[in-house]
């Protein structure tokens, strides 16, 4: 049981910082390039590719570095902290991570590449309206013309949000197939039978409704073969992901917050002469430890490979981050006052950040729900293995 | 102890159900109940049509449009409103300068100003905060100094809500630089179309622009638009803040968008967990309304109840915690923000996380509620 | 719609107010009455008694004062406010208003009488070990010998807890009927087949276990019918007026917790100078104000008699005290600080029967989970009639 | 960053659990189980079969019975001791005196005292809060004055735990009334049984017997009773009370309770909102352990780390939490609270009520949680 990163660890961490958080240190760069499409900035995206951030999770014979979560978690907190719009989340965690669980030999050694390589960037296409963080595809079908040896596959339907998905390169796509279950597959978005409509998020981010029209598919993996326990996978392993960029949005939102307190004066002194909100930005500080640390321990859970620990893990993680994030968004806009509700102000934008994370996949009382429904199953929780 | 209204309120409450539902362009109450921003026209056409029908200022004086109701029909006619989607009048006309024209401007004022507030001839903003005047409004700058007949105002205002559609803006501006922080502040009229005067938006964090900055360099002002006596500014400003009873808290809209969300909820709502929310926010803004049913009953004396800080509070809190399960809701959906009318998900999952985002400014302007609390400490809890 | 209390109202609550709130007005007094056995004051019980309080709630031809709802609740606060242990709620509001609701005209007569002259003092033996405030009898049964005239019942099982039901002249209980459905019965305590085990409870009332071996017990109104729908009604009138003694006792913790701010003093100052505290008290008022409309609300709702209304109107108050109840008695004590834990100081009192008051007729997430289950069949709460 | 054990560790942790299931006896385990109050004599036992193996007092200086573990095993020791319904060993002897001892007395004293300490032959009682002197422990009053060879000390202390079963207690007096506050104030050892010397109860809100008066009127302690250096006290009970990492929160014992929570609520946990508040509080309650296991992997410096005012506030809200939940669970049987054993309703639910106003101290004594909400903002945030 150790909670410290090693040397190795803690000089990814200085790097990454080196890089993103230098770009995005002036918070004007990040409202810049939030501005204008794709909303994040390809020249950094491509540093990052020679750094090897984004192929940090692949194994080497993909292109990629072979590190594991904690390494992943270090990135994901960085990009966090300067709230970093580049999709590292989505195109590298998710769409990347759902190449590498389900795709074949060929197919991760193509796509992780790519990927790897900052040659191509990915989206997973996967919610549909009125659909809630589950595993399976429902509205969006998939249907094959040919044999079964993953030929003449075509989709069809409407996936909407998909984070990126305008700017995507290529397109991994849930689907319901023909038997029963949800398949996974790659789609080209510049095919005949797929339009994109892009729009900014919210969180200075970038979504698409994606509508498939007999799209051409060609099946990740085997075809035909559902995939939703893969999908399931790789959403607990970017739920984390998430915790982890989240717990680095909101340690800087709580330093801001405090720096604010001691350098705003009103009636004639500076704001941390009041009780009320130094007491207030304390619970803050609780709110964020506990958060950390159930985060960081997630993380060890997925560091351990022990898949049937993963989503409950997740799900813990989920709920203390949600919780924290809600508290922490609130407060450090309510304790700036007028300028927290400014966009020009960074602190707004955090909090906007941190309720994107919390949507995205799966909020806080989603995963209570659950939690709640196997509370009967055991008699405590006992974090240490 | 009387539960039921007299016969005589619950016809007033039909008659004004009707005329809500009914006389106001469906297309605006569309656009409130889907959480849009309204268009400069469809806030000044709603209000206008509240005017022609004596609606738009019953709390003015009769003799400028005022219906001398009881406080309770003055709840009923704004809760109504609400209910029906329709427009509240702009606060910064009917509850703000309004109302202090009619109770310290000079006749001549009364008569230039008051008809074209009440009708929204005249769009007005609001000229209190500064940079370093938030909370501690009293430490304000912006300076008005007098010069022949009229007044040169320097200086510089914040967070003016929609002050990119004002004509006018009534102005806090400090008068007499040696007179201690309260005292030496006066309330003062501009034309916004004044040379001098300009308006710089600023963006909020859901993408909108609702608030400005508003300059002030060497604008020239006449001495008559000082309402009220010189340096009695703080004593007005206090009446506007304490003025208003009826519809501090939000809880008609409030209750509204609760009631929509049951409907977007959909399957949603037979979730234990969701239905417990919704029933545990609907309980408080039960609470909350009666609370504000007992305030208005007492406000008779025409002095600010302290009760109306609880209003405010928590009627903040609801309006925010509602705007937050609205979000819960939506779900992933709620990232579909900045989805145009193409989009597969719904306008009110669209809406759902701007319009929490915007509403944190709920428990900030107006008075934030770290203000409302220390007046309920000092004022009610003699604390 | 009109929240004020008209003269007469403000006379009786000056009236009780001079009688009850002078007795305890030094809570000395309180603090040995309720140390003894009954746990109230006799003398006091009979003085109520004399001035017509007992017989408030009832017809005049009962013995009462057919004074209605808005009268009782006044009593109530005014019992809150000094914590009067007197078996006020449950005697004469929940025992008294059984035999009210589902009395023959006879036993109206006698056993309302001699409630009201202070002759007896009633208790309701309804909760059963493992119960949770359903308005049916279920382990305690009753069981007919001879014919269904009313001749040759008896009742057996055990309640617990019976409040007051050691001192109580005459039980009203519950069974579980032997063709369905619950009925009420009048118990003589004293009879044969009745053991009854009383002790004090920890807001200085007293309850009892009250086991019934074949007791003999004469059914209250007809024999063998069903009074579940009865013993509802009542139970919903008591938890308004539950909510009405704890709003009395909720505004006296918090004025002395107010009082204890000004005066105590640490680190040179007294503690309202300490914003974090004098915040927390606001936050308490709010609450307060909130509990006490929808108390006084749900009162008038009964004093407007429409039954259909009653069940909601009392899981709306007692949600909203219940909250409030928690979140001033848990507040009270902890702004006193140690001395707030005393027995001798009074405020830990008032948590103590917060407390008792919440889960005696059914606490906040019980009446969360009935508004839940209905919370779809209305658009909204309306509350003006 | 691991997550497992290292296999010593993990050994250790099963020799840690198979020593307090089956060397502590089985009815002290089970009083605890039951939440009911502990003898003295079930204190005394339990410390005494923990002290012959070495168990009682792990953190001390090998050479007075410590172990010389990393935080990780004392941590541990700590949370299988709770999670097996052993009382932890007497926090006035254990964590408090004797490392105070340990690190200031004299030879003499450390010989004199730590033995009996440790194996609670001598039953410690703490003397540091007075009736004006709570959370401004500084302003205390009770005096020390030198008279030969003895100080003669006047005054009074409060809240004095379980004072009525001392031997010993140790205080801290003023024994230089001329400095300022914290300076002038040492740290004494006195006989309880000492002429002058009173304990009168202090009946708490529970009912129960906890805490005491103690008044010292003229009573001679022998000087070389004084620990460390006259007028130094301040320092050795901030050493005191920033001392211990480990067991700060109580987080072994209310898991412990919440587990017994799921048998109590039986059908009860079927129930959505009562599974999601159980949920709810077990992931604040593993948040919390893991911090407190990061705070314990950081505490070899030997200094108070801020962070223990995070387990202590967050650690004393959730025992508070926790038992609110089980009076709910109890619902009205919780009004059975003074029931005898020959009661129906379960002796959990009897228990609930005075369990849940006892806890309400948690977050007042040994710090209040506005104490540690004021050391997280000034030592780690800076405010």
């Amino acid at each position: 049981m150790d909670f410290t990163y090693d040397e190795e660890q803690q000089a990814l961490r200085e790097a990454v910082r080196g890089l993103v958080g230098k770009a995005y240190a002036d918070f004007e760069n990040r409202r810049r390039t939030v501005a204008e499409d794709p909303g994040f900035d390809e020249t950094l995206w491509g540093r990052l590719a020679e750094m090897g951030i984004l192929g940090l999770p692949f194994r080497e014979e993909y292109g990629g570095s072979g590190a594991g979560p904690i390494e992943v978690g270090i990135v994901a907190q960085e990009m966090g902290r300067v709230l970093a719009p580049e999709p590292y989340l989505t195109g590298v965690v998710l769409a990347g991570g759902l190449v590498a669980a389900a795709g074949t030999e060929e197919q991760r050694g193509e796509v992780l590449g790519a990927l790897s390589a900052g040659e191509r960037v990915l989206a997973f296409a996967h919610a549909e309206p009125g659909s809630r963080w589950a595993a399976t595809a429902s509205t969006v079908t998939a249907s094959s013309s040919g044999s079964s040896s993953g030929e003449g596959w075509t989709v069809s339907g409407v996936k909407e949000p998909v984070p990126y998905g305008a700017r995507a390169d290529q397109l991994v796509v849930s689907a319901a197939l023909p038997e029963g279950g949800t398949g996974l597959f790659l789609v080209d978005p510049s095919a005949t039978g797929v339009a994109r409509d892009g729009y900014p998020t919210h969180d200075g981010g970038r979504a698409a409704r994606v509508a498939f029209d007999d799209a051409p598919a060609v099946p990740l993996g085997a075809a035909g073969v559902d995939a939703s326990s893969s999908i399931a996978a790789v959403l607990d392993i970017a739920r984390v992901m998430a915790c982890n960029e989240a717990i680095g949005a909101m340690e800087v939102a709580l330093d801001a917050t405090t720096s604010y307190l001691t350098s705003r004066k009103q009636f004639g002194v500076t704001l941390n002469t009041f009780q009320a909100l130094t007491f207030r930005a304390a619970d803050l500080y609780v709110s964020l430890e506990l958060a950390k640390s159930v985060t960081l321990w997630a993380t060890m859970v997925l560091a351990a490979g022990r898949p049937e620990e993963m989503a409950e893990a997740a799900s813990r993680a989920a709920l203390q981050v949600s919780r924290a994030g809600r508290h922490i968004g609130q407060e450090a806009i309510q304790l700036h006052g007028g300028i927290g509700m400014t966009a020009e102000y960074s602190i707004g934008s955090y909090t906007s950040r941190l309720t994107a994370l919390d949507h995205l996949l799966g909020d806080g009382d989603h995963h209570l729900r659950l939690l709640a429904a196997t509370v009967g199953d055991h008699e405590e929780v006992d974090p240490l293995r | 102890m009387q539960l039921e209204l007299s016969p005589e309120d619950a016809a007033f409450r039909d008659e004004m159900r009707t005329f809500f539902t009914t006389k106001v362009p469906q297309e605006i109450r569309d656009a409130v109940a889907e959480r849009r921003e309204l268009t400069k026209e469809q806030v000044v056409e709603s209000m206008q049509v509240l005017n022609a029908h004596g609606l738009a200022v019953p709390h003015w004086p009769v003799e400028w449009g005022g219906q001398d109701w009881s406080p309770l029909r003055r709840h009923i006619w704004h809760e109504e409103m609400q209910r029906a989607c329709v427009p509240t009048p702009l606060a910064f006309n009917a509850s703000m300068v309004g109302p202090v024209i009619a109770a310290f401007g000079s006749q001549e004022l009364k008569e230039r100003f008051l008809p074209k507030t009440a009708n929204l001839d005249i769009w007005w903003s609001q000229g209190f905060s500064e940079p370093d005047a938030g909370s501690d409004l009293a430490s304000l700058r912006t300076t008005a100094v007098r010069d022949g007949d009229e007044l040169v105002v320097n200086g510089q205002k914040t967070w003016t809500t929609l002050g990119q559609y004002g004509d006018w803006i009534f102005c806090l501006v400090r008068t007499d630089p040696e007179a201690k922080k309260q005292r030496g502040i006066s309330f003062l009229l501009i034309d916004m179309t004044s040379p001098g005067v300009t308006v710089r938006p600023i963006e909020l964090i859901d993408g909108g622009h609702e608030v400005n900055e508003v300059w002030f360099e060497d604008v020239r002002v006449p001495a008559e638009n000082l309402v009220g006596e010189l340096n009695a500014g703080w004593d007005y400003a206090k009446f506007l803040l304490g003025n208003e009873r009826v519809g501090v808290a939000p809880v008609g809209a409030t209750k509204r968008v609760l009631a929509q969300a049951k409907e977007w909820a959909g399957d949603q709502l037979a979730d234990p967990l969701t239905a417990a929310r919704f029933a545990e926010l609907e309980n408080e803004l039960l609470a909350l309304e009666l609370t504000a049913l007992r305030v208005v009953a007492h406000s008779a004396d025409g002095k600010p109840h302290p009760a109306s800080s609880v209003l405010k509070l928590k009627g903040t809190e609801l309006q925010q915690a509602v705007s937050e399960l609205v979000v819960d809701l939506a779900g992933p959906a709620s990232l579909a923000s900045g989805a145009g009318a193409g989009s597969d998900v719904p306008e009110w999952a669209r809406r759902a996380t701007p319009a929490y985002l915007n509403l944190r400014k709920a428990s900030i302007y107006g008075g934030s509620n770290e203000i409302q609390r220390q007046i309920i400490a000092k004022t009610i809890l003699g604390l």
